[in-house]
């Protein structure tokens, strides 16, 4: 039973303070994705759990078991390198079994499983070669494999997925997935892909800067932001932002209006809020609907057009730069003016802190 | 637990190395503060008397302060051959390890050879004298480095494969000539292996006692392990003050040594490349 | 237009490596060949006509294999063939294995690190003479340290350098006493060379300290493995200074190897003599050597 | 207008402090030549170290190197300067002249030292206690030895760490064998005459395997040195050492209050009346043939070959035996190992020279063989035998004709 | 001028072939993008025209010259390694500032021009780190800023963004296109991105196991793959297929049916097929629509919901596994049964050896 407490975890490079006190649970047989921006302490969170970082301040529980010293082999984790670290002098087969190896498995035992690892990573072809021999996602591949051939209580993976092709990543994205449910095992997981989060994650984790911003399910995150960091940083192509006025208090929703926008009335938190306020309106280029008699209007200043759906980059009256995601395959002049209305219950407000203001559910 | 046994480890490490390492060094060192008659019994007894002082002026002193000349010899002479040493050694382990020809077995053998042939001192001589580099400070540091050349290749080469062919192939697309290339990436990289070469052939350059003797042949060209003679017959030795001496020729490799160890620190490529 | 294209790609499918400059000139090799082959390889081949002389270094006599004859009449050669194997093993095998030991101690982070690594490499600093010297005191049969030392436990020493039996190991002894801190020093400089992600990688595997040392530090220093070997093998091989310094070769001829047969062969001034037992010992350190050094070097180079 | 000359010793403290006194004397009498002493390893490697020297046209203006067979061996006729006709060889004793002739019958150098002799060191302190007296024949010796052992001190000191010092018993035998067969050295150079085969040449590895198997010699003989025998010798825990006679200067300056307890004897051989003295000549000093001074060199030949050059290494190092050039005396007050040596010099035909004055063979590896002799790990006729082998070795490298 | 022209280029490891004859031409100053399945040669194709690797046989021409055995200092290229290939010894300033320092660039403007490659890489506070010192994402935008401080005639990036997150993707993406523009330069790109390949290239170049697939148009791509493989490769999700049988031929048309499908004709060319013939149809998930009277149902075995969207998987009755996106977020019960639909112009029609059937134009 290996869920993971976090307590306050800090972590300093000497000065440089990367890991500011972080605090989490993660359940046993969780799915927990970690995301955030580059360079904000995600993989540091990992090789601290890992036990490779040794922890500046706070506790850190593996199952019930304070495991701020003890060595990364008796914490029961496997875990995939962001930057891969095979070894060098073996080949892929070695590489691979190594864990079994090293557990003393029986050498039929570890065929097997070897060979079930490089079935599922679609490289059995490449046993035989060393990793000098291998493309950069051939590499990732086997650094997966070296973390999935054996049965940790938990699994710590590290972008392990950022090299692959789309078709390859959807598999694998399958197979990760059909080996927690098969193992039970805890699982934490980087990624900056907002798919294989959102797909794969029971909860999100968002770090930012070494703090974390909130924790909650793919869909909570997505729908109720808590923050503006959250929202701007959840979901791809990112939420438009526009700073309005408040004009009105409702008692689940706000009026508010400004140059961009008409006045609109959006669902809303307003008990931190009073009349001339300001606050920022965010809405996501995917629920922006091209309508003619829409509340707001764009120029069209880049139209990137991916088959099914068309990405329209918008200038509004007051300067700023919004994104529209349109159904399907759009052509568009550049320069010309685009109206655009959405439902403001999808729009989200946020206070002069940053703060979501989510209407009571 | 950890914390303890590894103190436990050191602890015994200091112990056993001070007992093999240290009590030879002791003896060394007990026979420079004895007089004469003391040291000629070649025993690990107490100095009757404090003769260190007057041992080490005699040493400094015999004969016009050879020490001195010998010194200021053998220190041009290691710094300039060990320079050259370090810096056509790494070029060669250099190109040797990264490009795979036909000529590498035959280029290998012949440095091997290095180590496996004396050289040929009057043969060699001859060709100094041909050349005009015999007797010359100059000839000798090329001698130097002739002869240090194989042990320096041979550590370079089988190093530079811990260097990723990447961080070459980065600079060669950055617009490096070959020079920058092995200059600005390589032999910075290589710097604990250099440490070593540094360390090791100062030593041997240093104590280099045979080609001084016969290649640079006179007084004025003397070289610290020449020194040595001064004290040491076929039939009667001074042990007090060849002792004397050797503890004073060993200073200055040590000095390198404490310098350079420093130096050699891990994680020299880290970060380098992924995969 | 097609002329040239055509012109291009035969040279590119012909000769197409010709042109192309490797950014790993061959000119690199210059300075060092240029000094190595005028002052140690030309000079090396001239003496080899002189194995085949009567050579008192002021005029030769030309007499064919003789030399060879002679020096295959060695009495001791033999004994020196063995005496040099065993040498040669017994020192590059313990500095090896002690190299490799001390090196872990030395980069790992034991207490009083520096201070270590310097009395470990002090040996290597002291010159040949003083070790000599030093030793025969220490190992003297009844005066010596190390038997008053025996003598306290209750154990009567034997004559280290006396005993015709003994006298070779101990020498190798005093050999690997002298040339651990070179080996050693070339270990750190391997050991240091390992990235530590392997390390981190072995120990999420789940690998001990033993384990972690068998399957990464052991296969990836490996270059200094092979230097080692390389390094000390031959130097064992050759080696005649410290044999020179403390037993010259006795008591009686007990320790002789080859080279301190050879060196006295030089000593007594059959130039031409010793000139074709070097030539003789060369070919069979060759022969022991280079199959050795394509074994280490082989599949060397991991990146 | 001042001269620079280079004079190559053999290194060592005693060279270096009688060779400095010879030349700041030289330089007193001649202010306009700076003489700058250079040295060179002995042994062995000098051999080789003055031998690439001359070959390669590298040698020191003058230069100290053995008289004899390693004399012969550097092609005198070749590189020295030929010095028969300078006036001081009038002083130089007859015997020594042999010693530095080239082929050709040309004198090639000087007498650069005092005479040595190989024999047997004793204490006097024990004889008189034991009331022994000093033997004429190897039997008296033997009992004296056996006296000695039993009253619980070692007999003959021998001191294996130096190998050199081994060879002492059979080179200093050189006198007994030549008494017996006069024609000895010439049959040998001849490939007549061996060791093994010629019973009184065989004799001197016989005494050498008896006075070890008796179990007269200190307990650490193998790992001793030079310096050990000579301390044993002079606090008289040891009663023999044999030995060349320039210990004495050693001797002389280690145990200065011991120094007059040593006295000096020639190897007894089997019968009292042939008891005679094996000599060593002293080294020669030599001038290179490549020298640009050879005025200024020949200067300091002629003084090293003066009473004034004696005297100055007298002043130096002492006495250690007499000097071959007429006009040297030596001081009164000798200590009594140089003056047991006298009566050898003065009576005529009490001495001979050591064999490699006598034939260019020495070979090479007969220290090796007679620590195994003297150790017991080989019996004296092995050992002889394959001294014979080693000598036939030399022979053939040195292209001599017979062999 | 520095177009690229590839000439039946080959490459070989001993006996592994890996790039099996290579036919492209790039314009001077195209955005080219190489997609295709990790292990299938972009990297090496790459390292080939940027000298490193050498040719096999083929010809690489650069403008208009030969460059099989040219010096790559002498090709005018700077390149992203996929694998950074940072100088470990130096700071990120003199990383970035080498490739100036080595062409003797002025001081002040070598400044100038890492300042500003640091500034759009948004890494201004890491210049004095050494490599070792940064994250996964820091350092692979280290190895951008030393390709982009440099004005080389063409920029070969290797996967580039792929351990950036979202964020900062779509900056760098950006950054890119705008560093493409004002250059002028040539650029060749690879990626796993389908949204960076469709964003940023002229011109993409699909390549499957060192052969090229199809060159096009990110949009002619994915409205008209040349084949099976890129239908399937382009466009994330994954398009569907499914085998159906001819059943009419029509003048650009054909009619297929089968077990899972009804009868329905699909815009095609006819030429090759006749009755009876066996072919496979190709339907993007995205073009699937949720209706009640849709000709064809499947049983909904896995629903994730993205917020935006909602991706089904469904099996169909033949046993086909499918994938729906369906707009917006829904609630799906496993197992139930949905009813879709397409319009038959959005379907591709493959014949047996995987060659699309696109009607005329
Ligand atoms: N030294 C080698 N020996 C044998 N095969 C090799 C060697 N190096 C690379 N390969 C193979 O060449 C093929 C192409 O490699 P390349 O790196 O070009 O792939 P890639 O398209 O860049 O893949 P990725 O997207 O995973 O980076 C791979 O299948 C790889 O296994
Ligand atoms: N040795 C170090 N000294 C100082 N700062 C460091 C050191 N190592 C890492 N950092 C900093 O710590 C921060 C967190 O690094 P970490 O690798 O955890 O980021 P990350 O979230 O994994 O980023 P990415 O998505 O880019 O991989 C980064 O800003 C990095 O620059
Ligand atoms: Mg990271
Ligand atoms: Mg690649």
């Amino acid at each position: 039973m290996a869920g993971l407490t976090l307590k306050s975890l800090r972590k300093s490079y000497g000065e440089v303070e990367v890991i500011k006190g972080v605090d989490l649970n993660v359940e046993h047989g969780e799915f927990v994705v970690f995301v955030g921006p580059s360079g904000c302490g995600k993989s540091t969170l990992l090789r601290m759990i890992a036990g490779l970082e040794e922890i500046t301040a706070g506790d850190l529980y593996i199952g019930d078991k304070l495991c701020n010293a003890v060595e990364p082999r008796d914490r029961g984790i496997a875990m995939v390198f962001q930057s891969y670290a095979l070894y060098p002098h073996m080949t892929v087969y070695d590489n691979v079994g190594f864990g079994l190896k090293l557990a003393k498995a029986p050498k039929d035992v570890r065929d097997r499983k070897v060979r079930e690892a490089a079935r599922i990573l679609q490289m059995e072809h490449l046993l035989d070669r060393k990793p000098s021999q291998l493309s950069g996602g051939q590499r990732q591949r086997v650094a997966i494999g070296r973390a999935i051939v054996r049965q940790p209580e938990v699994f710590l993976f590290d972008e392990p997925l950022s090299n692959l092709d789309a078709a390859l990543r959807v598999d694998m994205r399958m197979e990760l997935s059909k080996l927690h449910q098969d193992l039970g095992a805890t699982m934490i997981y980087v990624t900056h892909d907002q798919v294989e989060a959102m797909t794969l994650a029971d909860k999100i984790v968002v770090l930012n800067a070494g703090v974390v911003q909130q924790v909650g399910s793919p869909i909570e995150l997505y729908q109720r932001p808590a923050n503006l960091f959250v929202a701007g940083f959840i979901g791809s192509p990112k939420m438009n932002f526009v700073e309005l006025t408040v004009e009105q208090l409702g008692s689940d929703s706000v009026t508010v209006s400004g140059k961009d926008i008409g006045p609109t009335q959006v669902p809303a938190d307003p008990a931190s809020l009073k009349v001339g306020d300001t606050v920022t309106l965010g809405i996501r280029p995917h629920d922006l609907l091209e309508q003619s008699s829409g509340n707001l209007a764009g120029e069209v200043s880049l139209v990137e057009r991916l088959g099914n759906e068309t990405n329209v980059s918008l200038r509004l009256p007051s300067g700023a730069s919004w994104l529209a995601v349109l159904d399907g395959d759009h052509e568009l002049r550049i320069g010309q003016s685009l109206p655009l209305t959405f439902a403001p219950e999808r729009a989200v407000i946020f206070d002069k802190a940053g703060m979501a203001l989510h209407p009571q559910q | 637990m950890t914390k303890l046994s590894s103190r436990l480890i050191g602890l015994a490490a200091i112990l056993v190395s001070a007992v093999v390492f240290l009590v030879p060094f002791i003896f060394i060192i007990i026979t420079a503060f004895k007089d004469k008659q003391q040291a000629a019994l070649l025993d690990f007894s107490w100095p009757n008397g404090f003769h260190l002082w007057s041992n080490l002026v005699e040493v400094v002193t015999t004969r016009n302060w050879m020490m001195v000349t010998a010194f200021i010899n053998s220190t041009i002479l290691t710094v300039a051959s060990v320079t050259l040493l370090v810096i056509f050694a790494a070029m060669v382990g250099f190109v040797l390890a990264r490009r795979k020809t036909r000529f590498n077995g035959l280029i290998e053998f012949l440095i091997l050879a290095g180590l496996m042939i004396p050289p040929a001192v009057v043969p060699t001589i001859w060709l100094l004298q041909g050349i005009g580099l015999f007797g010359k400070l100059h000839g000798l540091i090329l001698i130097e480095v002739a002869y240090g050349l194989p042990f320096s290749i041979i550590l370079y080469r089988a190093f530079i494969a811990t260097i990723p062919r990447e961080l070459d192939e980065a600079a060669i697309i950055d617009g490096a000539r070959p020079l920058d290339v092995f200059f600005r990436v390589i032999l910075p990289l290589l710097w604990p292996v250099t440490v070593t070469n540094i360390v090791v052939q100062s030593v041997g350059v240093f104590n280099d006692f045979t080609n001084p003797l016969y290649y640079l042949p006179g007084n004025a060209n003397a070289t610290v392990q020449l020194t040595l003679y001064n004290f040491q017959s076929q039939f009667n030795t001074s042990y007090n003050l060849l002792f004397t001496n050797i503890l004073l020729i060993t200073i200055p490799p040590l000095l390198v040594f404490l310098f350079f160890n420093r130096h050699i620190v891990a994680g020299m490529t880290a970060g380098a490349v992924k995969g | 237009m097609t002329a040239l294209s055509e012109a291009g790609s035969a040279i590119s499918h012909g000769g197409g490596r010709a042109i192309r400059r490797s950014p790993y000139p061959g000119w690199f090799f210059l300075p060092a060949a240029l000094v190595y082959g005028i002052l140690f390889l030309a000079p090396t081949l001239a003496s080899l006509y002189f194995s085949l002389t009567r050579w008192t270094l002021f005029n030769s006599t030309f007499i064919g294999l003789d030399n060879f004859a002679q020096f295959f009449r060695e009495p001791f050669l033999v004994q020196g063939l063995v005496n040099t194997v065993i040498y040669a093993v017994v020192t590059s095998g313990l500095k090896v294995v002690l190299g490799m030991l001390l090196a872990l101690l030395l980069t790992s982070a034991v207490m009083a690190r520096g201070y270590l690594r310097s009395v470990v490499f002090f040996p290597v600093l002291v010159s040949t003479v003083g070790v000599g010297i030093t030793f025969t005191v220490l190992m003297h049969p009844t005066q010596g340290m190390i038997n008053e030392a025996l003598a306290l436990l209750g154990v009567k020493g034997p004559g280290w350098l006396v005993d015709p039996k003994l006298a070779l190991l101990s020498v190798a002894l005093v050999d690997v006493w002298k040339g651990v801190g070179l080996a050693t020093v070339i270990y750190i400089a391997g050991i240091v060379a390992i990235p530590k992600d392997y390390y981190e990688a072995a120990r999420i595997d789940g690998a001990t300290k033993w384990q972690n040392f068998l399957y990464v530090t052991l296969p990836l220093s490996r270059p200094a493995t092979a230097t080692v070997i390389t390094l000390s093998f031959i130097g064992g091989l050759r080696t005649f200074d410290l044999i020179w310094a403390m037993t010259r070769g006795g008591p009686g001829f007990s320790s002789d190897t080859i080279a301190s047969v050879i060196y006295k062969q030089y000593q007594a001034g059959f130039y031409g003599l010793s000139t074709a037992g070097n030539v003789v010992l060369f070919i069979l350190i060759a022969i022991l050597v280079v199959p050795l050094t394509m074994l280490l070097n082989r599949r060397q180079g991991h990146e | 207008q001042s001269v620079n000359l280079t004079y190559l010793i053999p290194s060592g403290p005693e060279n270096q402090v009688i060779a400095d006194e010879v030349v700041k004397a030289f330089e007193a009498a001649n202010p306009d030549i700076n003489v700058d002493i250079e040295t060179r390893p002995g042994g062995s490697e000098g051999d080789n170290l003055v031998k690439t020297r001359l070959a390669t046209g590298a040698m020191a203006d003058v230069f100290l190197y053995n008289s004899g067979s390693l004399f012969q061996a550097i092609n005198p006729q070749q590189f020295l300067v030929d010095l028969t006709n300078e006036p001081w060889q009038a002083d130089v004793q007859a015997s020594f002249k042999p010693v530095v002739t080239a082929p050709d019958g040309t004198i090639r150098g000087a007498p650069a030292r005092a005479a040595m002799a190989g024999g047997i060191y004793y204490n006097k302190k024990v004889y008189e206690e034991l009331g022994l007296s000093v033997p004429k024949t190897w039997a008296e010796f033997m009992a004296n030895n056996e006296k000695i052992k039993a009253a619980g001190k070692v007999a003959v000191i021998q001191t294996y760490g130096d190998t050199w010092t081994s060879q002492l018993f059979v080179l200093a035998d050189f006198y007994n064998v030549q008494a017996k067969d006069p024609q000895f050295a010439s049959r040998y150079t001849a490939n007549e005459a061996k060791f093994a085969t010629d019973p009184a040449a065989l004799r001197g590895f016989e005494k050498l395997q008896e006075t070890h198997d008796a179990g007269f010699f200190n307990e650490d003989f193998g790992a001793a040195k030079y310096d050990d025998g000579i301390r044993m010798l002079a606090a008289g825990e040891g009663a023999h050492y044999p030995m060349l006679s320039f210990a004495t200067t050693a001797l002389a300056q280690a145990y200065p209050d011991n120094i007059q307890d040593i006295g000096f004897f020639a190897q007894p051989g089997d019968e009292a009346e042939l008891n005679g003295l094996t000599v060593w000549m002293p080294d020669g000093v030599y001038i290179a043939q490549t020298t640009p001074n050879l005025d200024a060199a020949k200067k300091l030949v002629a003084f090293i070959a003066s009473p004034e050059g004696c005297d100055a290494q007298t002043r130096a190092g002492g006495a250690s035996g007499p000097y071959l050039i007429n006009g040297c005396t030596l001081p009164a007050d000798v200590p009594p190992a140089v003056s047991d040596l006298l009566p050898y010099f003065a009576e005529g035909g009490q001495n001979g020279p050591a064999l490699e004055f006598l034939s260019p063979i020495k070979g090479p590896a007969l220290e090796q063989i007679t620590v195994e002799v003297g150790s017991g790990i080989r019996p004296a006729a092995d050992g002889a035998a394959l001294y014979d082998e080693d000598v036939r070795k030399q022979a053939q490298q040195l292209g001599l004709p017979g062999w």
